[in-house]
């Protein structure tokens, strides 16, 4: 029986567009800020502090946004080579290489789309390439920078020290919101902006348990990122937040009458790696060919890992933001975490096998994924399909060869399963 | 009268010019790169002194450059390539401040100083469908003479781009173009187009602005040199035979170091007397 | 006499695979374990004080053929990351106890991974150096995670690291960081004195020699060099900036050399000299380590450097050596130095300094190309 | 009779087998790809009619592999030239347990299953590098022939070392090889142990398990064989038919259609997908 929630199957379906709606909305209030003087901060997505420049009413601004726009808008080229013209090398990350590109061309500021901040705020949260990438912004545009040096998590988890010392920080941060907008810190408007962003996560992880049905109501891969934008950037409003519950809602009706992603859900992949913005539909593609739906996916969990529990807590507000920055997101943790949460990913998911999708730019993800296929395929047993190009430089992408690996892996599966089910 | 040579021993050709002191050029001579470069030097150079009708014996000096200068065991000096093309561009179009140097393996942008020496310069980087053998492949491939690659890509009605940074994937590419009935003439002239957008790109990177002087095999091709024309902004000057050039530059810092070497001869002359 | 020999001795020693390196050690120092160091910093104090031998992790060169690592590490990773994986996946570290890493860059922490998982009998440290501003803040933390380091070692080793050790390491390595200093000073005032691949054959070597050893063989060759007789060459005065991870061929820091070039300064092997003056060696050592770390080091291109930019440092760097030139030498696929290459490049054109970009990887044996662009460099600043 | 075809379109040559009922080989077409990929698998298709004398008629099935399987207009339908390679090797040998396949443009290694299935699959990045065309381009330089270069590669006692495995810069590497008067067998050594050395990384990837079959168009170079087979410390399965394993496979993947839908079955072999062009 289809309802109305049928035309989910598409991906410009009803979560799309409610996100694509709220996005809009915050990209106009940055082309609006390019003529008024809102001020406005730059950030990076991973275990950021968004709620604190919420606080003071600071726009926040996300260069990795705007990458990724001008990437799946199939538009970054020219600004790669552009910045490849004023000495980046082939082989930096393409992400910096698009914005510092577009920011070149006058994409930033008063003709631009996002205004030219009025504060840097570098959240160096496990990759290392944001800072020379906000260093170099700063540079460019003269404006100030702070440094937020989140520790990486050593061992395990955070310890008391590393508390202390992002906490510390973080007051830094405050003291330099409130010099810039004149307004002074209000902890209670943080409590309440902080329960947004713990509710809009409660959203985001009932939504993504939900995937543990068979069949999946979205793709955890593809459709997350509808998902990612508000998580990540619009986190800590109230429009967030009821994005979430909506989203929600929407996917329970779904697995509650039996609908899938896919017309048949035949393989339940979980996905690591970001995807290739520049050819995002013919790689979804790809997979789709062969109802390959993703249940999980690792790059979701850039800005933090909900799934597994953590919210931001209004009773600690600031503790609880530094706690989030240092151990619940992805890129704060090391590889062999990140291996153990994919582990969780297939037994609790139920995925049939692991994707990796290895992107040039990206080190962070991508430096010994090569030792992550080893263990998965080697050690567990997981059949993995380990394949090449980029989240943003479209001559990374070769379609053909693309094609030739995910059909040779899919075929294995198949041709597996279909002996199984001869012989059981 | 004392003549100098200037060989440049690449990887594709090995080019020989023979000035006079007057800087004149008297002879040029190639051949094909081969295993042995000594070999292939005195080919090139038999050939430039036949057109310069004079023996070989009559050569003072000889500037070695190239991929293989230190391989020519009776030069007078070496000098990199890149010093030679900029010096032979320099002296034909003194008011160029760029040179883009398009050889078999490589492709250069220099900008250039005062008196045509070289200021900044930028190779293709290693991984590059950018340079001259990688156009030799592609007419192979389409069974084209090498001759006829210029003119065949002004017949273009609808270039097809080449996106790939290796060679060997643009050349996939090309099979492609070729499979899904896209004309010869167009994919010549998208390799053409690719390969002068890239090189703008490396000339920018040298702070290109105006003219430029275009020298290696590769300004032979006139859809090339077409296509550089279309896209870049400046001035795009052609010397006629550009191959040579940079023989040439060489064959004129030699001279120099000639004229040196005698003035240095005769001082220590008078200083014996 | 002494300088060819020592020389001769540091490529020896170079050319060492690291276990018989350690090796060599226990010679004088009977039964002592290795504990690597990748780059770039580490206090190493604190393992020689634990009764260990710091080695330098800095790839392997060309000497190994890598054939297990490319598996783990993609084509666009930088060398020194699948040759250092490749040691302990052959098993070349069997006398090592542990190895530290760094926050470096992204590479060297998920190597710090893959090492952990590949290696299972190697203890692994990873220290996240502050790339904050200094405040309080900052120096009570990084005198934790410097601490941190010495609490987690000594308990993994099950005997304590105490104060008095660590000083007394300091002062070792203060001493061979004083000799470094000296011979690069030297080598700024005289530049003919010591080829650049002479002095990196001896800093290197430092990396893999007790500093008990090393102090007694830097002595007399800071002396000799002081004392050779120097031919003036005509040539192009110039910095090396990038190689302070991944280190270059020393057939490539000669190439540099023979096309024209007299190098002054470099930040090669940086790591193991970064203090601008001695570590104190009163109270608490790590403390004294971790406040050296914060406020008496140079520039890398790792390290955030708040109010300081490197781009300054490297200006004052060219001044303080009477540079004219720098050549950037990045390894393939470094980030951090190929990020960094834009702003210095940046910064030197706005004041008309010349510079020379040539990427290196360790395995790298023919260098034609690069001679070719660093002769036409050198030719392009000598006939002026 | 009813007969099924594989034809296995490469990047440089186009491959065919045909095959009867009871899998016996019923013909084998070797061809230069060339510029038409259309053109290729038609013309394969043809040269195995020719040689068999079969009608086209009795073709009950035709199935494409290799790069260029979706523009073969005669293909029944298309199966990755990794299945094909594993169904075809451990067809012929049927122990195989690692298929190792160098072609024009890239090199595969494959763990195969005990009844042909692929169990692992890696093959080389995106770059070219080091594959069948590397050794094409080193050939060339040397002004050799690709039947050659093999054989005299086996001479080299002091193989020399590249610089890279990139086939674009193949040429300058030998030149320079040549110019510091290296021996031109002590060369091709070098080439093949680089390209070995390469191969045998990828193989560590899937994991080896005896039996490896080498398949593609390289296995035809007793060099590289050898160079593989010093390297893995184990012999290889190789012969003359090597070079149509992957076409061999198809038509068995093809025999599989024939035979079902004789008996009104669906065959056991996994459903292609439909190319999507964006
Ligand atoms: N007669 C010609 N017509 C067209 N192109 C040519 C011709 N001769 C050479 N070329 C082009 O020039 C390239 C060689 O350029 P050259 O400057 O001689 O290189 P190098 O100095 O590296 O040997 C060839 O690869 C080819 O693309
Ligand atoms: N007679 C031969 N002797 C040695 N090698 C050969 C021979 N014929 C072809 N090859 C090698 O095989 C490669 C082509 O292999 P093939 O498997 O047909 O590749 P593809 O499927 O990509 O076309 C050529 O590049 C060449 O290196
Ligand atoms: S390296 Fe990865 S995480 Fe870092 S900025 Fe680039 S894309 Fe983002
Ligand atoms: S084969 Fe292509 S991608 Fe690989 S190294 Fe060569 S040019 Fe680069
Ligand atoms: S060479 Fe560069 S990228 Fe590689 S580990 Fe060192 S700093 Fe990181």
């Amino acid at each position: 029986m289809r309802t109305d929630v049928a035309d989910t199957k598409d991906y410009r379906g009803r979560v799309h567009d409610l996100s694509r709606n709220i996005m809009t909305d915050w990209m106009t209030q940055l082309k609006d800020a390019t003529q008024t003087n809102v001020p406005s901060a730059y950030l990076m997505i991973s275990g950021n502090c968004v709620e604190i420049l919420r606080c003071f009413d600071i726009l926040p601004v996300f260069p990795e946004i705007n990458a990724l726009q001008l990437a799946i808008r199939k538009q970054s080229l020219p600004y790669i080579i552009k910045s490849e013209e004023i000495g980046y090398a082939s082989d930096n990350c393409a992400y910096v290489k698009a914005d510092i590109g577009y920011t070149m061309c006058g994409g930033v500021g008063q003709d631009g789309s996002s205004p030219t901040p009025s504060l840097i705020v570098c959240n160096f949260v496990g990759c290392n390439v944001y800072i020379k990438w906000f260093e170099h912004c700063a540079s460019m545009m003269d404006v100030p920078m702070v440094m937020l040096d989140i520790p990486f998590v050593r061992d395990g988890q955070a310890s008391a020290e590393d508390l202390k010392y992002v906490l510390a920080q973080l007051k830094d941060l405050i003291k330099r919101c409130e010099e810039l907008t004149g307004k002074k810190f209000d902890i209670d408007r943080l409590r309440e902006i902080v329960a947004h962003s713990a509710r809009a996560e409660e959203g985001w992880s009932r939504s993504k348990d939900l995937c543990k049905h068979r069949p999946a109501p979205f793709d955890s891969y593809f459709d997350s990122i509808n998902m990612m934008g508000p998580i990540n950037a619009l986190r800590g409003t109230k429009e967030a937040a009821d994005f979430f519950d909506e989203v929600a809602a929407h996917y329970a009706k779904m697995v509650e009458e039996g609908i899938g992603v896919a017309d048949e859900e035949k393989f339940r992949t979980v996905v690591e790696g970001p995807p290739p913005y520049p050819y995002y539909r013919s790689f979804r593609n790809l997979f789709e060919a062969w109802g390959a739906v993703a249940v999980q996916s690792t790059y979701s969990t850039v800005g933090g890992t909900w799934e597994f529990g953590f919210r931001h807590d209004p009773d600690r507000p600031l503790e609880s933001i530094a706690e989030q920055m240092i151990t619940h997101n992805l890129c704060n943790r090391s590889l062999l975490d990140r291996y153990d949460q994919i582990r969780s990913y297939v037994d609790d998911w139920k995925a049939d096998a692991l994707i990796i999708h290895s992107i040039k730019s990206c080190r962070l993800f991508s430096a010994g994924q090569g030792d992550m296929r080893e263990y998965f395929t080697k050690e567990l047993g997981v059949p993995t399909l380990m394949v090449e190009s980029d989240l943003e430089d479209p001559r990374y992408y070769a379609e053909a060869q693309m094609k030739n690996r995910i059909d040779a892996f899919f075929e294995a599966l198949q041709y597996k399963r279909m002996r199984q089910e001869a012989g059981a | 009268m004392a003549y100098i040579a200037g060989i440049d021993l690449g990887s594709g050709a090995t080019k020989t010019v023979i000035i006079d002191e007057d800087r004149k050029i008297l002879g040029r001579g190639s051949a094909r790169t081969q295993a042995d470069f000594g070999v292939v030097a005195e080919q090139s150079l038999t050939a430039a002194c036949e057109e310069a009708k004079i023996r070989p014996e009559a050569i003072v000096y000889k500037a070695a450059t190239g991929l293989g200068r230190y391989s020519l065991a009776d030069r007078d000096i070496q000098i990199t390539d890149l010093t030679c093309g900029a010096r032979g561009a320099h002296a034909l179009f003194p008011e160029a401040r760029f040179v883009l140097d398009m050889g078999a393996q490589s492709t250069r942008a220099i900008s250039l100083r005062d008196g045509g020496k070289v200021k900044a310069f930028r190779t293709n980087e290693k991984c590059a469908a950018g340079s001259g053998g990688f156009l030799q492949r592609i007419a192979r491939y389409l069974e084209l003479e090498l001759e006829d690659i210029g003119r065949v890509s002004l017949e273009a009605k609808d270039p097809q781009p080449i996106s790939s940074v290796c060679a060997v994937l643009a050349e996939s590419e090309i099979i492609n173009h070729v499979s899904e009935g896209k004309t010869v003439p167009d994919i010549i002239r998208g390799a053409h187009d690719s390969l002068a957008e890239r090189s703008l790109g490396q000339l920018r990177m040298v702070g290109y602005e105006d003219s430029v002087v275009f020298i290696g095999g590769v300004a032979l091709q006139a859809g090339m040199v077409e296509a550089c024309r279309q896209l870049f902004e400046g001035t795009l000057h052609v010397p006629e035979s550009p191959s040579h050039i940079v023989a040439y530059g060489a064959a004129i810092l030699g001279l120099q170091r000639y004229h040196k070497r005698v003035c240095d001869a005769d001082a220590v002359a008078t200083a014996g007397r | 006499m002494i300088i060819d020999q020592t020389v001769e001795q540091c490529r020896d020693v170079l050319d060492l695979m690291p276990g018989e390196a350690i090796a060599r050690a226990r010679e004088k120092h009977p039964g002592i374990k290795g504990f690597g160091v990748f780059p770039v910093y580490a206090p190493v104090e604190i393992i020689h004080a634990a009764g260990l031998m710091p080695v330098g992790m800095f790839g392997a060169g060309n000497k190994v053929e890598i054939s297990h690592a490319d598996s783990r590490f993609q084509s666009f990773i930088c060398s020194i990351a699948k040759s250092t994986l490749e040691l302990f996946l052959r098993g070349d570290m069997e006398d090592f106890v542990g190895a530290v890493f760094s926050s470096i860059c992204d590479v060297a922490r998920n190597l710090s991974s893959v090492v952990h998982r590949n290696a299972p009998n190697i203890y692994v440290e990873y220290l996240h150096l502050p790339q904050s501003r200094i405040s309080d803040a900052t120096v009570a933390y990084t005198r934790m995670e410097f601490e941190r380091f010495r609490k987690n070692l000594s308990h993994h080793l099950g005997r304590p690291i105490g104060n008095d050790a660590i000083a007394h390491s300091i002062g070792l390595y203060n001493k061979v960081r004083r000799l470094t200093r000296e011979l690069y000073q030297h080598r700024k005032e005289r530049p003919g004195s010591i080829a650049a691949s002479e002095l990196y054959a001896v800093v290197q070597a430092g990396t893999r020699i007790m500093p008990e050893e090393f102090i007694v063989l830097l002595e007399p060759f800071v002396e000799a060099v002081k004392q050779r007789e120097v031919h003036e060459r005509d040539c192009v005065n110039v910095v090396i900036e990038g190689a302070f991870c991944e280190q270059m061929p020393l057939g490539l820091i000669d190439v540099i050399e023979a096309a024209g070039c007299q190098v002054k300064d470099d930040d090669l092997a940086v790591g193991w000299r970064l203090f601008e003056d001695d570590v104190s060696t009163e109270g608490n050592g790590t403390a004294a380590l971790a406040d050296a770390y914060l406020s008496r080091t140079v520039y890398t291109s790792v390290r955030h450097d708040g109010d300081q930019p490197r781009t300054e440092g490297l200006v004052r760097r060219m001044k303080d050596a009477g540079s004219e030139a720098v050549i950037f030498a990045p390894a393939k696929f470094c980030e951090p130095a190929l990020l960094d290459y834009v702003m210095f490049r940046q910064r030197l054109e706005k004041d008309n300094i010349a510079h020379l970009k040539v990427e290196f990887e360790e395995k790298m044996w023919t260098f034609e190309s690069a001679r070719t662009e660093m002769e036409t460099f050198a030719e392009s600043m000598l006939f002026d | 009779m009813k007969y099924a075809a594989g034809i296995d379109v490469g990047s440089t040559q186009t491959k065919a087998v045909l095959l009867d009922a009871s899998r016996a080989i019923a013909a084998k077409a070797l061809i230069d790809t060339g510029a038409n990929v259309k053109r290729a698998g038609q013309r394969a298709l043809d040269a195995l009619l020719e040689a068999s004398g079969v009608a086209r008629s009795d073709v009950g099935f035709v199935v494409g592999t290799g790069y260029g399987r979706y523009k073969i207009e005669a293909g029944d339908t298309q199966v990755t030239e990794i299945s094909c390679h594993a169904r075809g090797a451990q067809m012929m040998y049927p122990a195989t347990r690692t298929v190792i396949d160098m072609g024009g443009q890239d090199t595969k290694a494959i763990k195969v299953g005990p009844e042909g299935d692929v169990a692992d699959f890696c093959m080389n990045d995106k770059c070219a590098a080091g594959t069948g065309r590397f050794l094409a381009g080193a050939a060339d330089v040397l002004g050799l022939s690709l039947d050659e270069i093999g054989e005299i590669s086996l001479k080299g006692t002091r193989p020399v070392r590249l610089t890279s495995v990139c086939t674009v810069f193949v040429e300058s590497d030998i030149l320079s090889h040549l110019a510091q008067n290296q021996k031109v067998e002590d060369i091709l050594a070098g080439v093949h142990q680089a390209i070995a050395a390469r191969t045998i990384g990828l193989v560590r990837r899937t994991g080896m398990e005896d039996e490896v079959t080498f398949t593609g168009g390289v296995a035809r170079n007793i060099g590289m064989v050898r160079a593989l087979e010093e390297k893995l410390g184990t012999s290889l399965n190789y012969s003359d038919e090597s070079h149509h394993i992957g076409a061999f496979g198809a038509a068995l993947f093809a025999v599989d259609h024939l035979l079902a839908s004789e008996q009104g079955q669906i065959p056991a072999e996994p459903q292609p997908t439909e190319w999507v062009d964006e």
